[in-house]
């Protein structure tokens, strides 16, 4: 074992095939481990079920940001020509109402979509360049091919030995130490 | 400033700045300053120097430098934090008492037009005449103007004018011109001034004519010829014939039920159009309470606005026209030979007519027919009795009238027979516009000392030693008379801008008096006669009036002697195309070839700008097979080589409805070589086919095909080209009109025409308009198509020329256009005119699709367009259904040319590129009367705001006012039945309305 | 779908996660392009270079060396912006539309389309800018701004419409694009030997480390924005058609334009599409992942939209003869038998007659006439555009006024110069991004199965 | 796999987002106050002249009275400048021979003009008229500020189109009783809005804020 500079981060296990990092998921979880994240190179509904990590509360934020665009346009286009600058234009009510559906369900889409996607990156800690499990060397493979299963040393039951046993005995092709 | 003090390069600063403290006082501060200042300035005078001309003559090396400038606008407008520049102002040193900074002083002066005077009153910006319109109190203009008494203005500060005495072509001082006069003078003196002739146009100013007598008593055998290329030797040969003497007819339209047209074109021309128009449109608004108007018939060989409000029209060759006469007047009982049989079925009901209406009839006979036409027209209102009451005789107005033609062959003759050693030309363009059998040019060179006095260094100044830049109507002391006698004193608006000086003063030199100032030789002149009254009074009142009271000419008793003329049976034409010369409707004669106002207005009827052409009619087209197509890029059409009499010219072919078949119309006054940067080369020289026995039309001529094509520049497309958009006009009823009996039957009839949805049949509900709400009503059965009001709009509102390319390309600007529809067949078809402007909707399409609001709409409803805001994206025009909004698609305002920012409105901003424009309803007049209403604490009152155009307008046919003021002229007519909007069924709800025309035709005549 | 799958399979067979992982990323992290990339790039920026100069001479002279004129006030730039519009909306279709009706195939396809999305939309937002008069002021006046002079846009201009809804697009369209890029830029990163690669790669995949947590999010938000970017594609050109549907000229004043405009933004999207994917699949031999099916859905869904679009045309036709309006009446026979009739009938062809050739299966599964068929429609709806606004302008209401138009040598400079300014930024993207979605196309891999779980 | 960035990046880059947020909004803002800086407006900043004339000495100090040189402001469109021949009235008599009005007497003498600079200058596309505003209670302080104590008259507000509209809209809170237009030391009264709903009574004072009103 290598010298730790900052300390234990988890174990990190890696598996082949999807069905193998997904049963041992299931095996962690009925473990009862709660510090638990797997790593795969595409979306893994099953391993995200048998990790039990439950729903995104994306929709919701996206819900708000949408109706706050929606309010945010018609705000503006109320205030601009009906308050700030009133002006006859073609015999045209000052609210007009009609025409100002159209900018107004832009703005609803943009502010929603914006919503959408800060809402994703700050769910996820994202932008997060540095991460320890970078550390394992075989981890780039979780971009390619490879599956990896990582129990932080943060868990409760987490106790060095046994937990590399524990991972070892679901299959894994390699278990390591994570440093932080 | 006595002529020593004229420098020989005259535009320099200190010149100008000298000659503004002249005689009008008035100076103007701003533009001076920039005149002076201007890096543009100093090589404008460079380029101002013939060798350069040239180079100025292909227009790129100014386009580059405006480009430039407009690239650097780009910049500032780049960045919203920007810095002005530091502007100077420069006060007056002593004020003029009247002025107020801002406050546009008026001038009553005149403007002569083939010598005979038309009353103006000029508006003057700190010293600039920027505009001019009619002066109601004068008997000729009433308050009306023609497009030429517009265009004066551009005429004065038009940078090519002549600006330095020429000797050879070389630049000379007035000292050295005054010495080889009295040289050459001293010569003649001992000869009794045998050698010696003047040739003038047609003079009607007392002082000049006067010293001229002076000047022939001096030198008893010289002699003073005449020649107006344009003139009226027909009209006057004609009296001589009639009466044995050169009397003036006058005419009485107001008078007149029935007016019979012998090919007499009062809309278009004769010096008392204007009266003329204004009589004959009032005779012609009717109502559903009186349907009465009066009634024209028109007989001509080649269209023009009269015909085109004729209520019949028979259209054939010139040389039938005489035909015609006779068979109406034996038809009359007169006793009369040679009458025509081929248009019975016309002239009988036509005799029928004049006999019922007896002394209310009237007949005219147009300068373009014989003498004897007009003889027969004098025996004709004779026997009718309408002596005394349509017409009346005077004096001629002219000054030592004579046969024009006949004096300048006289004049020819004896260059060529060597007895002229000095020859003074004034004004008069001979060298351009005589006939071309009388070959002048040569006859010219053959004359040892030739000296000319003009606005312009042209054809003329060319073959003459001496050139003397000749000063503006508008910087000179003159007077002049107008059609009926009545005398007005012109007085100068600004001191010469290029150092011209006026006829008098040139003549001055041959009496040794070329200091005296016109100034002085005028009020000399007319202390003599004023003999006993209190002169200064009666000065001033005539320059304050702009007429000279009880100049009139007082009508004369005249009979007239049926002789051979009546009796003898005149030769038939020949065979052969006929040739029709007419002077062009805007450039005239060729002397105003150089305004680009006027090149680039449409002419009535054709819409051609910047070219004449051979004009036939659709019949003769169809035979020979001529065909124009209308491209992106102008209308595409053949060249033919026109042959006439053993001379050629190539001209371009247009096809005219209701142009008379086996004939051809050219119009006179293009294909200058020295007219200047704008009108060189534009358009071919007529003149080198005409000749000198028959002026205005001639039998013989052939079109030779020549395979080649060109382009012409037309703003509307010709039915004769596009079958569609006739049927088209038809089907949307663009123009309403009905007869008088129809109209008299059933006056609701115009709203059957096309369906005019209620206000209430809109989502939204309609805008109510409190105070003021500005619209207007135009009379189309009042107008009569002559343009005045597109050249009063230019002039108003600062709008630029952009040249035959872009006109070709459907990029004019005129804010303004008097669209011309034909109803009927292409042959002998109805034709009317429509002046469409922006129509200040009240459900404006265009504002609502200008994405920066930078066209809204004002409380008083009119359609505001503010260029600063607008970024150009051309929407508002394509959602304009009347199309009349106009794009800077370049930069077409002449940034650089400093007289023109003097000639500016410096009341409506100067539009850059990349904005949108369009007719404002004058809106800086609406504000200045604002504003002083306010002030005063008063309504505006019913009449006090006239717009430019509306102004101009000979025939009252644009009303403007308050349409919410139950009593104002413009709501009475739009309750008019008459009244109907344009395109009203798309609820834009125009505030521009128009009053359907009504034509009087009789019903015992054939149609046409 | 096991019965299609079978006949043609959206991914070729015996693909790994390693192998479609590798053949993707090496066109992009080899070490030099190859020749034909050279030359198409080449290509590309010399017409760029005819873009910039145009613009240059443009902002020197004048609006005025292009064609417009009165009447005609709109020429080829509002033209060329609706086409490159319309061609825009095919990406976001596949990526978003068909997302949310799990297309699988769309997988391999939908990176690159969005790509071109983006890209015709910068093409496109040329002209609304350069067309106006004053383009230095127009470019941010347009825009609702606080400012000294106390005005704002009206909010009632179809073209104030046109910069929310265009704006919008472009940058939802962006956002869309790059958080599916995300993934394949750690991929990236990951597989990159150069140090400067992992570290532009590293910063632009902002440490993505394939969480299942983070896939969670990440799927939700694909999701969501599919859902979003759905309505806004279609009102997007909806907004375009308002130009011409608000306005009240005979030929645009039509309530079928929203859904006739849509669907011909499609149609002549996919048509782009195939013009690119046809060359693309031959010059990497992406056979294997752009298979011939694909080919085949595309062509059917332009056959689909390609009769919608004909569908418009007869009812325009029909509502100009039914509502018995002469000037609705007059511009339909104008644009038949008028002096651009041409025009019309080279539409038709081009976008109604050859296009039905795609009922016979054999030609649409032949990948060079699918190619030149692509090529006829995007012709063919560059000509509808004209036909619309042109030959709608230039004969409008009063006579008087009608006018011609024709297309300058600087028109055509500034067509073929956003083209290139296309070519240019496609290059770009399939020589630094990988063209097909690495983790996409994993998920489609027979690999991605699960074997049946144990109790 | 070796990790490519440092620990601290993660919270650099995180802010860096966000941050980028903030900096397009700033920037916003920012190019909108410059616009109103006097930078822009050239407002306080005085203009040297060629005459030294100082209006806070003949106007602070002698009392003349604004139309006295400017007297076409109740009349048109310009208060319009002085001509020379205004300066000599007095200066003929008083200060004849100063060297600091040699300028003035050389205007006389050679007539030309004066060159002044211009202080208040609008762009060439507003039509502005004093006369309507004098008229119905404009003060001339109320635009042109405490004259009478510049030496070197310089611009006193911003002339920018909110400022303009900012009146239009109120009048009420900037009209004075007509007698006191040209009182150039004229302080508003306590109840200065009841007094001016009074005199837009009035003096009938109907300000307009669509476009034609001042660009046409």
């Amino acid at each position: 074992m290598s010298r730790r500079l900052h300390g234990l981060y988890g174990l990190m296990a890696e598996f082949h095939t999807p069905t193998e990092v997904v049963e041992a998921a299931h095996r962690v979880h009925a473990a009862g481990y709660t510090k638990v994240d797997a790593y795969s190179p595409y979306p893994i509904e099953e391993l995200i079920e048998a990790l039990h990590i439950g729903h995104s509360r994306l929709p919701k934020l996206v819900l708000v940001g949408g109706i706050l665009g929606a309010l945010a346009g018609w705000a503006l286009e109320y205030w601009a020509s009906v308050i700030e600058y009133p002006m006859n234009i073609g015999g045209r009510p000052e609210n007009a109402w009609p025409a100002f559906i159209i900018p107004a369900f832009e703005t609803t889409i943009l502010f929603a979509a914006g919503t959408a996607v800060l809402g994703l990156l700050a769910l996820n800690g994202l932008p997060e360049p540095y991460h320890p499990v970078f550390n394992v060397p075989s981890f780039a493979l979780a971009t390619r091919d490879k599956f990896f299963l990582c129990i932080e040393a943060g868990d409760p039951k987490f106790d060095g030995a046994g937990t590399l046993e524990f991972l070892q005995g679901l299959g894994a092709s390699d278990v390591r130490e994570v440093e932080h | 400033m006595s002529a020593e003090e004229i420098p020989a390069v005259p535009v320099d600063f200190a010149g100008v700045r000298r000659r503004l403290d002249g005689t009008t006082g008035r100076r103007y501060w701003k533009s001076l300053e920039e005149l002076a200042d201007s890096p543009g300035f100093l090589e404008f005078l460079h380029r101002e120097f013939p060798e350069q001309a040239a180079t100025f003559e292909d227009p790129k090396g100014r386009r580059e430098f405006l480009t430039l400038m407009s690239a650097s606008l780009a910049l500032a407008g780049l960045t919203a934090c920007t810095r002005q520049p530091a502007e100077k102002i420069l006060p007056y040193v002593k004020q003029p008492e009247e002025l107020v900074p801002g406050r546009p002083l008026f001038f009553a002066t005149a403007v002569a037009h083939d010598g005979y005077a038309r009353g103006v009153l000029v508006e003057s910006h700190e010293g600039r005449p920027t505009k001019i319109e009619g002066n109601p109190d004068h008997p000729v203009s009433l308050g009306a103007t023609d497009v030429f008494g517009q265009a004066h203005v551009l005429g004065l500060y038009d940078p090519d004018r002549s600006q330095t005495v020429k000797f050879y072509g070389e630049v000379r001082t007035w000292i050295q011109f005054r010495t080889a006069l009295r040289e050459a003078l001293a010569k003649q003196k001992g000869t009794q001034g045998a050698g010696l002739r003047f040739l003038t146009g047609t003079v009607t100013s007392p002082t000049l004519a006067a010293q001229m007598q002076t000047i022939l008593a001096e030198f008893p055998s010289a002699k003073w010829h005449h020649y107006e290329p344009a003139g009226r030797d027909n009209t006057r040969a004609g009296a001589v014939l009639a009466f044995g003497e050169p009397v003036d007819a006058h005419y009485r339209f107001d008078q007149a039920d029935l007016i019979l047209s012998l090919e007499a074109d009062f809309v278009g021309s004769g010096p008392a159009s204007l009266r003329l128009i204004r009589e004959f449109a009032r005779r012609r608004k009717v109502d559903d309470a009186k349907p009465v108007m009066n009634r024209l018939y028109v007989v001509e060989g080649s269209p023009s606005l009269t015909g085109a409000v004729a209520d019949h029209r028979l259209a054939i060759r010139s040389s039938e026209i005489e035909g015609v006469a006779r068979a109406v007047a034996t038809g009359l009982g007169l006793p009369v030979e040679g009458g025509t049989i081929a248009h019975v079925d016309w002239v009988a009901p036509l005799v029928k007519d004049l006999r019922s209406k007896g002394p209310r009839a009237l007949v005219i006979a147009g300068e373009s027919q014989p003498p004897a036409v007009h003889a027969l027209a004098h025996a004709i209102n004779e026997k009718l009795g309408a002596v005394g009451q349509t017409v009346s005789y005077t004096a001629p107005v002219e000054a030592g009238a004579e046969d024009h033609a006949a004096s300048l062959k006289t004049l020819v003759g004896e260059m060529r027979a060597g007895q002229v050693d000095l020859l003074v030309v004034l004004g008069v363009n001979a060298a351009y516009a005589a006939p071309a059998d009388l070959a002048i040019a040569e006859a010219l060179d053959k004359v040892p000392l030739r000296i000319h006095l003009g606005l312009y260094e042209d054809e003329t100044a060319e073959r003459c030693h001496w050139h003397l830049p000749e000063a503006h109507p508008l910087e000179a002391w003159s007077d002049a008379r107008a059609a009926d006698g009545t005398v007005t004193l012109l007085q100068p608006l600004i001191a010469p801008l290029y150092g011209g000086i006026s006829a008098h003063e040139f003549l001055g030199g041959f009496l040794g008096r070329a200091d005296t100032k016109g100034y002085d030789i005028l009020r000399e002149h007319w202390k003599g006669q004023w003999p006993g009254a209190d002169f200064e009074k009666e000065w001033k009142r005539a320059l304050h009036d702009g007429v000279v009271k009880d100049t009139a000419l007082p009508s004369k008793a005249v009979a007239v002697t049926l002789g051979d003329w009546a009796t003898t049976a005149p030769k038939p034409a020949g065979s052969g195309l006929e040739l029709v010369f007419r002077p062009d409707p805007a450039v005239h004669d060729g002397r105003f070839a150089n305004n680009g106002w006027l090149q680039e207005l449409p002419r009535p009827l054709t819409k051609l700008t910047w070219d004449n052409a051979a004009i036939i009619g659709p019949g003769t087209a169809q035979k020979l097979g001529f065909s124009i197509e209308m491209t992106a890029t102008g209308h595409a059409t053949e060249v033919v080589e026109l042959r006439y009499r053993n001379r050629a010219v190539r001209a371009p072919i247009w096809v005219l409805p209701g142009h008379p078949e086996d004939s051809v119309t050219v119009h006179l006054g293009q294909g200058r070589t020295r007219a200047g940067r704008v009108g060189n080369r534009v358009g071919f020289d007529a003149y080198a086919l005409r000749t000198s026995d028959a002026p205005w039309f001639g039998s013989g001529a052939e079109l030779v095909r020549t395979g080649e094509t060109t382009k012409l520049a037309c703003t509307q497309d010709h039915w004769s080209i596009d079958q569609t958009a006739h049927k088209e006009a038809g089907r949307r009823h663009v123009v309403r009109a009905a007869t008088l009996e129809e109209y008299a039957k059933e006056p609701g009839l115009f709203h059957e025409m096309g369906e005019d949805p209620d206000p209430g049949l809109s989502m939204f509900p309609p805008h109510k308009y409190e105070g003021n709400a500005w619209g207007m009503a135009i009379d189309l059965n009042s107008c009569v198509g002559c343009n005045a009001c597109v050249t009063a709009c230019v002039s108003e509102n600062n709008i630029p020329v952009v040249g035959k390319d872009q006109v070709s390309r459907g990029r004019e600007m005129h804010w303004i256009r008097v669209d011309r529809y034909y109803q009927g067949a292409p042959e002998s078809p109805d034709t009317y005119h429509q002046p469409v402007l922006c129509m200040h909707c009240e459900n404006a399409p265009c504002e609502v699709v200008c994405p920066v609001t930078a066209t809204v709409h004002s409380e008083e409803g009119l359609n505001d367009m503010i260029y600063n805001r607008c970024v150009g994206t051309r929407y508002c025009s394509n959602n304009c259904p009347y199309k009349v909004r106009r794009f800077n698609f370049f930069l077409y305002q002449d940034w650089t040319t400093p007289t023109f920012k003097m000639m500016r409105n410096p009341d409506v901003t100067v539009r850059s590129r990349g904005v949108m424009e369009k007719c404002t309803y004058c809106v800086q007049r609406i504000s200045r009367t604002r504003i002083d209403a306010r002030n005063e604490g008063r309504p505006i009152r019913e009449g006090e705001i006239q717009t430019a155009c509306q102004q101009a307008c000979p025939a009252e046919a644009i009303v403007f006012g308050d349409v919410n003021d139950p009593e104002s002229r413009v709501a009475k007519l739009k309750a008019s039945p008459r009244n109907y909007g344009l395109l009203a069924e798309l609820q834009t709800r125009p505030r521009t309305t128009y009053l359907a025309a009504v034509r009087n035709p009789n019903p015992e005549m054939p149609h046409g | 779908m096991a019965s299609p799958q079978a006949e043609h399979p959206i991914v070729g067979p015996g693909h790994t996660f390693g192998t479609v992982t590798d053949k993707i990323s090496t066109i992009v992290l080899q070490r030099r392009a190859p020749l034909g990339w050279w030359l198409g790039f080449a290509a590309g920026f010399a017409l760029l270079q005819l873009l910039l100069i145009t613009v240059g001479f443009l902002l020197f002279k004048g609006i005025g060396v292009w064609g417009p004129n009165v009447p005609v006030g709109w020429g080829f730039d509002i033209i060329n912006f609706v086409w490159w519009i319309g061609i825009g909306h095919a990406g976001t279709l596949i990526s978003a539309i068909l997302l949310l009706l799990r297309q699988e195939w769309r997988t391999s396809i939908n990176r690159f389309a969005e790509a071109m999305t983006l890209f015709a939309v910068a093409c496109a937002a040329f002209y609304p800018v350069f067309h106006t008069g004053r383009p230095w002021v127009a470019f941010y006046w347009l825009f609702p701004y606080p400012n000294v002079m106390g005005l704002w846009p009206n909010f009632r201009s179809p073209l104030i419409w046109d910069v929310f809804a265009v704006s919008t697009y472009a940058t939802v369209s962006a956002l869309f694009w790059f958080v599916g890029l995300i993934p394949d830029l750690a991929t990236l990163r990951d597989r990159t030997a150069s140090k400067a690669g992992k570290v532009l790669y590293g910063i632009l995949a902002m440490g993505w480390r394939g969480s299942a947590r983070h896939w969670n999010n990440y799927e939700t938000a694909s999701l969501l924005l599919a859902g979003l970017a759905t309505p806004l594609v279609v009102s997007v050109h909806t907004v375009v058609s308002f130009d011409f549907a608000v306005g009240q000229v005979p030929g645009w004043h039509a309530t079928i334009f929203p859904p006739y405009f849509v669907a011909g933004a499609i149609y002549a999207g996919f048509a782009m599409v195939l013009t690119i994917a046809i060359p693309l699949r031959k010059a990497y031999g992406l056979e294997d992942f752009i298979t011939m099916r694909h080919l085949e859905n595309m062509a059917k869904v332009m056959l689909a939209t390609g009769l919608i679009v004909a569908y418009g045309y007869t009812m325009e036709a029909f509502m100009a003869w039914y509502s018995g309006n002469t000037y609705e009446r007059f511009m339909i026979w104008n644009r038949v038998f008028g002096p651009y009739g041409w025009t019309y009938w080279a539409l038709l062809l081009c976008n109604v007659l050859v296009p039905n050739t795609l009922w016979v299966k054999s030609l649409r599964t032949n990948p060079v006439y699918l190619f030149l068929i692509s090529l006829v429609v995007s012709a063919g709806m560059w000509l509808e555009r004209f036909v619309i606004i042109v030959t709608s302008l230039y004969r409008d209401f009063l006579p008087s006024s009608w006018g011609a138009y024709r297309g300058t040598v600087f028109d055509w400079a500034a067509f073929v110069g956003t083209i290139g300014l296309f070519l240019t930024l496609f290059f770009l993207f399939i020589r630094f991004l990988p063209a097909i979605s690495i983790s996409e196309m994993r998920t489609i891999l027979p690999a991605a199965e699960l074997k049946e779980e144990k109790p | 796999m070796p990790q490519i960035f440092h620990r601290s990046t993660n919270t650099l880059s995180k802010a860096s987002i966000f941050g980028a947020l903030f900096v397009a909004a700033g920037g916003l803002w920012l190019t909108l106050e410059i616009n109103r800086t006097s930078w822009v407006t050239r407002a306080h900043e005085a203009r040297t002249q060629a005459v030294p004339f100082s209006h806070a000495h003949h106007v602070g100090g002698l009392g003349v009275e604004c139309r006295y040189c400017h007297t076409s402001v109740d009349k048109g469109a310009y208060a319009g400048i002085p001509p020379t021949k205004t300066c000599m009235n007095c200066h003929s008599q008083i200060w004849g021979q100063s060297p600091t009005l040699e300028p003035v007497r050389a205007s006389l003498r050679t007539d030309t003009s004066l060159e002044w600079t211009k202080v208040h200058d609008l762009p060439d596309f507003v039509y502005f008229n004093h006369s309507a505003h004098v008229n119905k209670g404009v003060g001339c302080s109320t635009c042109h500020g405490r004259i009478d104590r510049m030496p070197f008259v310089w611009q006193e507000n911003s002339l920018l189109m909110e400022w303009c509209l900012e009146c239009h809209r109120n009048p009420e809170k900037y009209l004075r009783p007509k007698e006191e237009v040209y009182n150039i030391a004229y302080e508003p009264p306590a109840d200065q809005l009841a007094l001016g709903k009074d005199l837009v009574r009035r003096y009938d004072v109907r300000p307009r804020v669509t476009c034609s009103t001042c660009h046409r």
